[in-house]
Order: C-alpha cells, then sequence, then structure tokens
C-alpha cells in the first residue's frame, strides 16, 4: 500500500520535474548573478577563488546559519546520546595494531597541518573552512581507529566550538559598525590578489570555521563512539 | 536606525556562550535566554513603529540588493518576531523551574537556536538563507523532541526527522528550480521575473517547495508527525513548537506562495485544503484521550483555519488570519503549559487523570480553562475577536461558496468547544480518586501562565492594540508590487 | 569525455540500486559511499573542485565513518 | 550523443532522488533509511551542480593570471551545495544518533515494531 502510493508518487514527481528541466537546458550560459560575481569578485572581496567570494563575503550570512546547522546538530546529537546512566569509556574494543598506532603519530600531525592548509588558503585555492575542517576531524578519527580509549578533550572541544562561532558573529557585528555599517561587511585591508595575507576577512572567517567544523565533527564522531549505559 | 539583523546576530552570539556559561554554572545557563529573548523583544517592539512606516530592507555584506543576501522587515516580520520573542521569554522562564534534569545546559542552547531559527526564517528575504533557517529551526526540534529520551519521544523524533528531512530535500530541489528558472534567489527579484515565466516549470517548483514547507507547517497529508511530536516532547517545548513552529512555517508558505509566486489562481485550493486540514484536525482532537495529543490535533485545525482565512485572500481575512496566528500562540502555549505540570502532578497524560484537578493546582486549572476558552473563541479572550474578523470577512463578500464553507468552519469550533469543555469538565466537576493535597505549579511557572492570562484578556477586550500591525501585515502580504519595489528600490 | 561520463554516472546509479538491495547494512553503506566518491569525481568534471573536495571528504569518508560507527553500536542485517 | 550531452548530469541527479525516494517509502530499517536519505541529499547537490554548469566552462577560480571570466561556471550554485552538503551531514548525523538511542530502546531497527505511538 504504502509503496504503491510511493511509486505514484515519484512518478507524479519525476514527471513534472522532467518537463521542468527542459526549461533549463544543461550547460547554458550562466545567470546575470553569476556573472556579476565573476566580473566583481577580485574587487569586491579579493579573493580569487569565486566560489570563497560567493560563500563568505556575498553569501556570508548563509554560511553563519550553516554553521549554526551543524553546531545544532553536534549538540542534539550529545543531547539524543546523554543519557542517566552515565559515561562508561569504550570498554570490549580491542587496541590496534602497531602498524596504525605507530603510523598515526606521524599521520595525526601532518593530517592536522594539512587541513589547517586547506583552511587557510581558501580563498586562493579550492577549498575551505569545511572541507579543511572535515580533515582536521578525520585526524581525530585516525587516533579513535588507532587507539580506541582516547577521548577528546571535552572542554578544549567545547571552547573551540563556542569561541570560534562567537569569532564568527563578532566579525560580522564590528562590520556593522565600522567601514560600511553593514552586517559582515568586510572592514580589513584587502591586500594583494593571489597572496595569503589578502581578502580581508574571509581567510579569519574560514579559519573560524575551520577550527569550528574541525572540533563539532571530531565531537561527533566522539560521542557517537562512546559507550553509555 | 537599529539593523534588524541584531535580531539574529545576538541571540545567536549568546547562544554560542551558552556552553561556556554552562561551564561556570548550570543554573545561570538557563537565564542567558531569557536575557536574549527580552533583548529580541524589546527590539522587535522598539523597531515595530518605523515598520509600520516603512519596511525595513537590510543589505548583507554591503552589496546592493540581488547580489546579497537582505533582510526584509516588515510588519508581518516584525510582529512574529515580536511574538517569538515573546513567547520565547515566557516559555523561557516557565522552564526555569521546568526543565530539572538531563543535559539542561544544551536543552538552553537548542531552545535559544531554535528561536534564532524562527526569527531568520520571518526575517529573510532570500530563498536560500530561508532554507538554511528553516533547518536550524527543523534540526533543533528534532533533537528537543527527543529531550526526555524516552521510548515515544525518540519514536517521535525519528518520525519527525525522516519527514522533515524529505521534505527539506524537496524544498532544496524546488529551490534549485526557482534558481535554474530566473537566475536568482532573491525573493523580491524572482518575484519581478515571474511575469515572464513558463507556467509550468513554475507550478512544478511552487507544487515542491510547498510540500517541502507544508511538513513543518502541517498543512494536510503532511501533518503525520505533528501529534506525536507535539504530545512527546517535554512541555515547554510542545508549547513552542505548537505556538511557533508551525505557524514559522506557515508563514513561510505563504510567502512564497502570496510574494515570491503571486498565484492567486491557486488560492482556492488552499481555501479547500485548509478547511480540510481544520475538520481533521478538529474531529481528530475529539477523539483523543490523551490530554497532549488532543492539543497536538487541536493545533492542526487551527493552522487549517488560518490558512483557510489567509487563502480568501481579501484585507479583512488575512488580517483575520494573523490575528488567529497571534490568538493561537497565546492560547496554545498557555494550554501546553498548563497541562506540562498538571500532566507531572498526575503522571499520565490521560485525560481522566486530570479529574479534580480543579481542587488540587487551583490557579494551574484557572490558566488552564482561559487558553481554553480563548481557543473555542468566547469573548471577552483574545480567540474570539479574531475569529469574529475571520468570519465577518468571509460573509461580506455575499459569495455562496464561502458562506457555505464559514458554516463547516463554525461546525468545527463547535466541535473544539465541545472536547474541551469535556476536559474542564474533568478538571472541575469530577472528583478524582485519592484526594492529594493542594499543591500548584512553582511560583515561576505561575509567572509565566499569568503573563499569557493577562495577555489573552487585554488583547481580547481590546484588540484594537495590534490591528493597526495586522493590517498593514495584510497589505504587506496582499500586495506584491509593495514588496518588490522597497527591496529592489 | 562524454563517454567516460556516462559510465561514470551509470556506475553511480548502479551502486545506488546496490545500496537499496544489499540486506547487509555495512555492505549499502560502502555502496552508498561509492555513490559519493562517483558524485565528487562528477563534481570535478562539472568545474566544481570546492564541492568535489567537500564532497569527498565529508559525504564519502565522514559520513561512512560514522555510519559504520552507528551500525557496529547496532545490527549489522536488516531482517 | 547530444541528447547524453545535455541530460547524463539531470539523469544521474534525479536518478540518485528516485532511489533515495525508494528506499525511503519502501524500507523500514532505519539506517536503510538513513542510506537513502544521503543518496537523496547527494542527487540534490548533484542537481544543483549541473544547474550551473556552462559548456566548456572553468572552474571559477583566477588561480593563473589570464583565465577569462566568460569561460568561467557558474559559482552560486557550487556555494550553495557547499552549504547543503554541510547541512546534509547535520541532519545525518542527528538522525543516527537517534537510531542508536532507537535500537537501544526497542532492541531493532525496524521501524514497524515501534508500537508506543500510532504510525
Amino acid at each position: 500500500m504504502r509503496a504503491t502510493v510511493g511509486l505514484i508518487l515519484l512518478a507524479v514527481i519525476g514527471v513534472g520535474v522532467g518537463i521542468s528541466l527542459l526549461a533549463i537546458p544543461f550547460g547554458a550560459p550562466k545567470t546575470e548573478i553569476g556573472d556579476y560575481y565573476i566580473e566583481n569578485a577580485r574587487e569586491d572581496t579579493g579573493a580569487t577563488n569565486v566560489v570563497t567570494s560567493v560563500v563568505v563575503g556575498y553569501r556570508a550570512f548563509d554560511t553563519l546559519g550553516e554553521v549554526t546547522v551543524l553546531f545544532v546538530a553536534a549538540l542534539g546529537l550529545g543531547a539524543v546520546l546523554a543519557t542517566a546512566g552515565g559515561k562508561r569509556g569504550r570498554s570490549g574494543v580491542e587496541p590496534a595494531s602497531l602498524i596504525l598506532s605507530a603510523g598515526n603519530i606521524f599521520l595525526f600531525p601532518l593530517i592536522l597541518l594539512f587541513g589547517a592548509y586547506i583552511f587557510t588558503h581558501g580563498h586562493l585555492t579550492p577549498g575551505g573552512g569545511f572541507q579543511g575542517g572535515a580533515v582536521i576531524a578525520s585526524a581525530f578519527l585516525l587516533v579513535y581507529l588507532s587507539s580506541p580509549g582516547k577521548r577528546i578533550n571535552e572542554s578544549g572541544a567545547t571552547l573551540t566550538e563556542s569561541v570560534s562561532g562567537l569569532v564568527f558573529v563578532a566579525i560580522g557585528l564590528l562590520g556593522l559598525t565600522y567601514g560600511t555599517h553593514y552586517f559582515l561587511a568586510n572592514f580589513l585591508p584587502k591586500g594583494t590578489l593571489n597572496t595569503l595575507f589578502s581578502a580581508g576577512i574571509i581567510p579569519v572567517i574560514y579559519c573560524a570555521i575551520g577550527l569550528k567544523v574541525g572540533s563539532e565533527l571530531a565531537g561527533v564522531v566522539d560521542n557517537l563512539m562512546e559507550e553509555t549505559e | 536606525m537599529v539593523s534588524p539583523v541584531l535580531l539574529l546576530a545576538v541571540p545567536l552570539g549568546l547562544a554560542l556562550c551558552v556552553p561556556l556559561v554552562g561551564k561556570v554554572s548550570r543554573r545561570a545557563a538557563g537565564f542567558v535566554p531569557v536575557i536574549a529573548t527580552l533583548l529580541n523583544l524589546v527590539l522587535s517592539i522598539r523597531l515595530l513603529p518605523t515598520v509600520l512606516e516603512e519596511p525595513i530592507v537590510a543589505n548583507l555584506g554591503g552589496f546592493p540588493p540581488p547580489f546579497a543576501i537582505t533582510l526584509f522587515a516588515g510588519p508581518v516580520g516584525m510582529l512574529l518576531s515580536a511574538l517569538i520573542a515573546l513567547a520565547g521569554l515566557v516559555v523561557s522562564l516557565y522552564a526555569l523551574s521546568y526543565i530539572k534534569t538531563g543535559p539542561t545546559v544544551r536543552y538552553h542552547t537548542l531552545y535559544m537556536l531554535l528561536l534564532v531559527g524562527a526569527t531568520g526564517v520571518v526575517l529573510t528575504g532570500d530563498v536560500f538563507n530561508l532554507f538554511v533557517f528553516f533547518e536550524i529551526l527543523c534540526i533543533s526540534s528534532y533533537a528537543l523532541v527527543a529531550y526526555v529520551g524516552d521510548r515515544a519521544g525518540i519514536e517521535a523524533s525519528v518520525k519527525y526527522l525522516i519527514q522533515g528531512a524529505l521534505g527539506s530535500a524537496l524544498l532544496l530541489i524546488g529551490i534549485g528550480l526557482l534558481y535554474g528558472l530566473f537566475g536568482t534567489l532573491n525573493m523580491a527579484d524572482i518575484a519581478a521575473r515571474m511575469g515572464s515565466a513558463d507556467p509550468v516549470p513554475v507550478f512544478v517548483a511552487m507544487a515542491l517547495i510547498v510540500v517541502g514547507l507544508g511538513v513543518e507547517a502541517a498543512i494536510f497529508p503532511l501533518n503525520a508527525w505533528l501529534p506525536d511530536a507535539h504530545s512527546s516532547a517535554p512541555s515547554s517545548i510542545s508549547a513552542i513548537l505548537s505556538g511557533i513552529a508551525i505557524q514559522v512555517g506557515l508563514y513561510a508558505v505563504v510567502r512564497m506562495v502570496f510574494t515570491v509566486f503571486g498565484a492567486s489562481s491557486m488560492l482556492l485550493f488552499f481555501v479547500f485544503m485548509g478547511l480540510l486540514t481544520l475538520l481533521i484536525g478538529e474531529l481528530c482532537a475529539f477523539a483523543q484521550s490523551n490530554i497532549k495529543r488532543m492539543l497536538a490535533y487541536s493545533s492542526i485545525g487551527q493552522i487549517g483555519l488560518i490558512i483557510f482565512a489567509v487563502a480568501i485572500a481579501t484585507t479583512d481575512s488575512v488580517t483575520g488570519g494573523l490575528f488567529q496566528m497571534v490568538s493561537h500562540t497565546l492560547g496554545k502555549a498557555l494550554l501546553f503549559l498548563a497541562v506540562g505540570y498538571m500532566v507531572y502532578r498526575s503522571g499520565s497524560m490521560e485525560i481522566s487523570s486530570l479529574e479534580g484537578m480543579g481542587r488540587r493546582m487551583p490557579l494551574t486549572s484557572f490558566a488552564f480553562t482561559i487558553g481554553a476558552f480563548s481557543l473555542v473563541g468566547l469573548p471577552p479572550f483574545v480567540g474570539f475577536p479574531s475569529k469574529l474578523l475571520i468570519v465577518r470577512s468571509a460573509l461580506v463578500g455575499q459569495e455562496v461558496l464561502l458562506q457555505v464553507l464559514i458554516g463547516l468552519v463554525l461546525l468545527a469550533t463547535v466541535v473544539e468547544g465541545a472536547y474541551f469543555f469535556r476536559v474542564i469538565q474533568a478538571v472541575y466537576f469530577k472528583k478524582g480518586e485519592g484526594q492529594e493535597a493542594r499543591q500548584d505549579a512553582p511560583p515561576m511557572a505561575l509567572f509565566s501562565m499569568f503573563v499569557f492570562v493577562v495577555l489573552i484578556v487585554v488583547i481580547g477586550v481590546y484588540p484594537n492594540l495590534i490591528t493597526d500591525v495586522l493590517e498593514s501585515g495584510a497589505s504587506e502580504l496582499l500586495e506584491r508590487a509593495n514588496y518588490i519595489g522597497s527591496v529592489l528600490g | 569525455m562524454i563517454i567516460i561520463v556516462s559510465l561514470l554516472v551509470l556506475a553511480m546509479l548502479v551502486a545506488a540500486v546496490a545500496a537499496l538491495i544489499y540486506r547487509d547494512l555495512l555492505s549499502a553503506v560502502i555502496a552508498s559511499c561509492l555513490v559519493s566518491l562517483l558524485a565528487s569525481i562528477l563534481f570535478f568534471f562539472l568545474q566544481a573542485p570546492d564541492v568535489a573536495m567537500a564532497e569527498a571528504s565529508i559525504g564519502a569518508a565522514l559520513v561512512t565513518a560514522i555510519f559504520v560507527i552507528a551500525i557496529r553500536r547496532t545490527k549489522r542485517y536488516e531482517e | 550523443m547530444s541528447f547524453l550531452h545535455d541530460y547524463v548530469y539531470y539523469i544521474g541527479a534525479f536518478g540518485l532522488v528516485a532511489i533515495g525516494l525508494l528506499i525511503i517509502l519502501v524500507k523500514r530499517n532505519l539506517i536503510k533509511l538513513i542510506i537513502g536519505l544521503s543518496i537523496l541529499d547527494t542527487g540534490v547537490n548533484m542537481f544543483l551542480i549541473s544547474v550551473g554548469y556552462i559548456n566548456r566552462g572553468t572552474a571559477p577560480i583566477f588561480s593563473r593570471p589570464g583565465l577569462e571570466p566568460d569561460g568561467m561556471v557558474d559559482p552560486v550554485p557550487q556555494a550553495l551545495v557547499l552549504t547543503a552538503i554541510v547541512i546534509g551531514v547535520a541532519i545525518l548525523a542527528l538522525a543516527l544518533a537517534l537510531a542508536v538511542r532507537f535500537y537501544k530502546s526497542y532492541g531493532t531497527l525496524d521501524l514497524r515494531k515501534a508500537k508506543e505511538l500510532r504510525w
């Protein structure tokens, strides 16, 4: 019964979407907005990666919301998994092999560095806060795999999450008070195009996002791995 | 001039502080939402007179309108953001005594972020930004529904999450279609380009977006999650979900259909959908024996009534619909707050277990009665003028169809009266077994209920206090050209 | 070029169908990880390197990891 | 060939959407449902990116001098998808946490066996 209704629904959606796709030909010339961003992004924001200048410049407010979504999910996950029984640690997990734990000692700092590289160069090359944050979280994932008993420092993670989020909001509010008086407007010098210290607030925001996303995703993995009573 | 972005940025910043405050003192964390909502309430009320003269359009990042995300603070946006802040403030006071166990710091943070999401949805003027804030609202409510952690809560949350996630995927496809068709995400810009578009793809995009948003707005048949979620959540959260969240979802639907798509030909369909939602909600509520499920179904009914009123699309009827939103928020939030402690005392959600509550918890029962009377639409409470306005607006056009339909609306109100009086009868006129001593809800909770009671009576006696705002809100929703003009200049 | 893309799309859809029919959840998760990876390559062909990176690091790696952790804490086979 | 060129990405995107929806509609295992959600999200993202593509476009990054702005693909859908991916992960993580709790409460992942509330 459910499946039949579902299939009919799918067919209706399919036909409707199919017809409307005819009005959106693939590979057609891009929109006015996209053109404007590509033409003006370098002047307006000082970033050479136009996607970054859209994500952290023109549509930075979306990104603030997006970071908040991840924050909500990490908190919600913690709230859902928290039980009155108390935490027990991860018993019953075998320690990893020597190769994995020894490799981890070398790899962990390198992966962290790589993640930091990705989010500090977000305005120049592909990548940015989210990708870098995910890489940092995967470094922590490796630690959990090699030594299952290890725990993330919870206070440290909370502190990183909150402070980097606050940095983002504070930059927005500073834009409201200084310079052009718009929320999230750039108030820092834009520097020379295509150098690390350019693009005004974009690298600062991306660093904050990178740290926040990294600590939140690591916290998500940590919370899920925890055995609770 | 104060920028409306502060309504979002300040609570968001404070919400990020809650975990830090919670490290110092768990008790202090509960006061942060109180402060944030108080600030928002003051700011919204301060901005209201300005907004009545001319809506405030804030371009974020300092770029010109179609290229930047805009916040549009018109009368409707400000009215709803004031309402969100008001209900948020009262419920956060209530939660100070009600939420004692569990991860309380996380509760308060999520609660604040829920309100931020709701405020964002009502203020934003950008389709994708709407999606982002909508997700904040939805994800925090999924988590909060499961807060108690019992079987019912987990199951309701799972159900809610799956339907909600499905809805947001459809919403995102709709937004993608809109971007493909019009090459812009700004609501006013899309609305301005709507006239030249091919109707079929626009209709598909609208259908996807309305279905996606309709899951949260609880439009029939997308509301299967609602009774479970609203009855399994902690009562403070039920109050916010019923009083704020579904109405914010409804606002999003109305904004998309009225302003962005300008779909006047679809309105008759929405009139029928609203009526259907109303009748089904009220009839199901009548059949319930669980008090919180009854209230949840009654919310579906009320939402149906609001859809019905707004879809008639005359100035009077939209004013009535907005008024009904206000009265539903006040009434339903009060009912859930009162029921929260009644259920806590009796230990069961069955209506029969509330027998004799009138003697055991006289003040709480009194608050419940006021809320119920107001929702049913008895004078001198706020539900009376709002329902009266809707009925009058439907009758004024002399259309036979509307006159028949309004008869059905009145029938639904009778059903509503019947099930509320059944509960009131159980509370006051039946003797419960095992008479316990009189012990009312804690003072803070009583105080928050008292605030709602006062507002219900005051606005009910002097509806003129807010009718100006409601009327200019109605004209904001009905006049697309003004909206487009004030954003794009 | 178009042939390669078509084959990749085909492989992606096959992997998605595999995720639909496998009763072993772990296999289904690996299939959905494959979907993400192939999608990430397609994003790269669509000239979206930022998105490709995000999809590969978040969609393919982290999501799979949390799926596997969740499956380890619940049950491996669909009944 | 031109049909393939015009539609292969759309087919891929909506194929994923359809399979994802199918999993959600016919399967009753909670983790399977969440896998369906993840596939659905990937499909939607693919659709958004395809909307922004232009023929023979290059990535919208001025990584070396001499790149023509005219030939660059639309950056807006890419920005949207970056946001959408992260939102998708957020929902998935929460859903998996709920699945773990669900299993702990009911001892099964089968949604039909949950009888606390009416479905």
